[in-house]
């Protein structure tokens, strides 16, 4: 159901999930996540721009995603955010616990 | 077994409390939702308590989070009380908070199910700073809502109270 | 009073029949809406239906549509059946259209009161080139849905049950 | 409840409402229309860009205003139709009755 676009440009994984990250659809990001870092990428780039909102459970999947990230060495960046995705980030205090860039180009360079 | 009222409250479990009372709305809501425990649906919930709150008088971003709120509400029930299981009723119901014939002034938000019956004050998010997946939803409902409290319905299931007001008190 | 089932159709009056059957989902409907006769309340109901609709698999102007159809039958309810009042209930009702384990192919909408009972014949639209306000809604609704038919419930107020397939048949 | 802008040049109005037109608020609509049709104005422009709704309780005002204008020689025309909104005068078949213009510019030169 959760459509994501993955590009790998030389070790490097641009990640894009297209649509409401809920409940419905949280495992579905986590399989990708994870089939992404399993092959230890130099960093992984979640680009949340084509996504208008998410829950608790997208944003578990992400703290799970950097947990696995430190472990082996790979850097996890967010991009992207919009607002309503934004504001969860913010409540449940984790903005400065992700690398957060505005967008792809940025997260790149960071 | 379906909640027509939302009765005076036994085995109540606050949550920080507001010193003034909010004037909690009693009788029918005038919208309710009765939906089963599927993560399909919740898209529909959100949208509907987004929509209803902004005709009581919220802005876009206060929508969105208390669209959050009751997500993070109904994914409890389907997750913790329901264990996942895609055939249990949940009902929404929704009260504008208004005098008669005035604008609204806020909102309440009723979650009920008939799904596992736990102590209302061992309902709480993990420690912020002890990061790790999960652990965040009665957090998000705290923080968004001006009150929010769970209790015991009187023969089976969980009842979430959530009341959001314009001023936030 | 309250529907808890579409029960098997007496004195129903068919828009345009398709040929082919469509499978009509019985039994409690996994998500219910149960409003008091408000305008206030038609952008919630509208915004539920489309997001439910997105989940059915329909794309977004065809939820768009159905949002339509289920607005301009709400209006029908307050304005004819309930003459404005704005303590009558409605119920809508949704189904995904869906053989079990498989993908939803369409939905299926039913929207109930206890207004007014009519003969489901006498609903119909203006011709649509005698050109005047208002006149519109049930042809709207017929234009949207593959198929649609108002019924007297048993005992009071009015039955609509709307079906769209994704393959419009 | 409903916003609505107007804008009155040289005896030729524009008249922005800015939401949703609905049965909560298609009265209002009409309200705004009517006050401004009174003074006879030579062109009344209602600009739908800010409208992402309309039922056909908003579309009834629309045909009102259409019947006034005519009978005083107002030029009504409408522009800015967002996709629904489109939709709906298309389901309608008013598409054609209505004079319908992409923006105010366009409207103004119709
Ligand atoms: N509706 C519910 N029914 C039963 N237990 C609940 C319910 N909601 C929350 N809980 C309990 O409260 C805890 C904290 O919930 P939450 O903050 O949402 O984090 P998480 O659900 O990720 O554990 C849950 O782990 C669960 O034990
Ligand atoms: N829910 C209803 N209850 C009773 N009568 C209805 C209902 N819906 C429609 N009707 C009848 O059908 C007619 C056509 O409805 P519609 O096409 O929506 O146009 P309008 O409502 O503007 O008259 C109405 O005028 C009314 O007589």
């Amino acid at each position: 159901m959760l459509e994501v676009n993955t590009q790998n440009a030389g070790g490097s994984i641009v990640m894009t999930p297209v649509g409401d990250v809920d409940l419905s659809c949280s495992r579905e990001l986590q399989g990708h996540i994870k089939r992404a870092l399993e092959g230890k990428p130099k960093s992984l780039v979640v680009n949340l721009e084509k996504v208008p909102y998410m829950d608790s459970s997208g944003v578990a999947t992400l703290v799970e995603a950097m947990q696995i990230a430190r472990k082996q060495g790979t850097r996890l960046v967010l991009c992207g955010l919009q607002d309503k995705v934004r504001s969860i980030f913010e409540i449940a205090r984790l903005d400065r616990v992700f690398t957060i860039a505005s967008d792809v180009q940025a997260a790149a360079a960071s | 077994m379906e909640p027509r009222h939302v009765s005076s409250q036994a085995e109540r479990a606050s949550s920080p409390a507001s010193t003034v009372p909010i004037p909690e709305p009693t009788g029918p809501a005038p919208v309710r939702v009765e939906m089963l425990s599927q993560p399909r649906f919740l898209s529909g919930a959100r949208d509907l308590v987004s929509a209803v709150s902004k005709r009581c008088g919220f802005d876009d971003a206060a929508c969105g989070q208390m669209a959050l709120a009751v997500d993070e509400a109904l994914c409890n029930v389907i997750r913790h009380g329901y264990d996942r299981r895609p055939d249990g009723k949940i009902w929404i119901s929704l009260w504008p908070i208004e005098e008669s014939g005035k604008e609204p002034t806020g909102i309440k938000i009723v979650i009920e199910d008939e799904a596992r019956q736990v102590e209302p004050e061992k309902i709480k998010s993990r420690d912020l700073d002890d990061i790790r997946p999960g652990g965040l939803g009665v957090h998000i409902i705290q923080q968004i809502m001006s009150r929010s409290y769970f209790e015991k319905r009187e023969k089976v299931g969980m009842r979430l109270v959530m009341l959001k007001m314009h001023n936030n008190r």
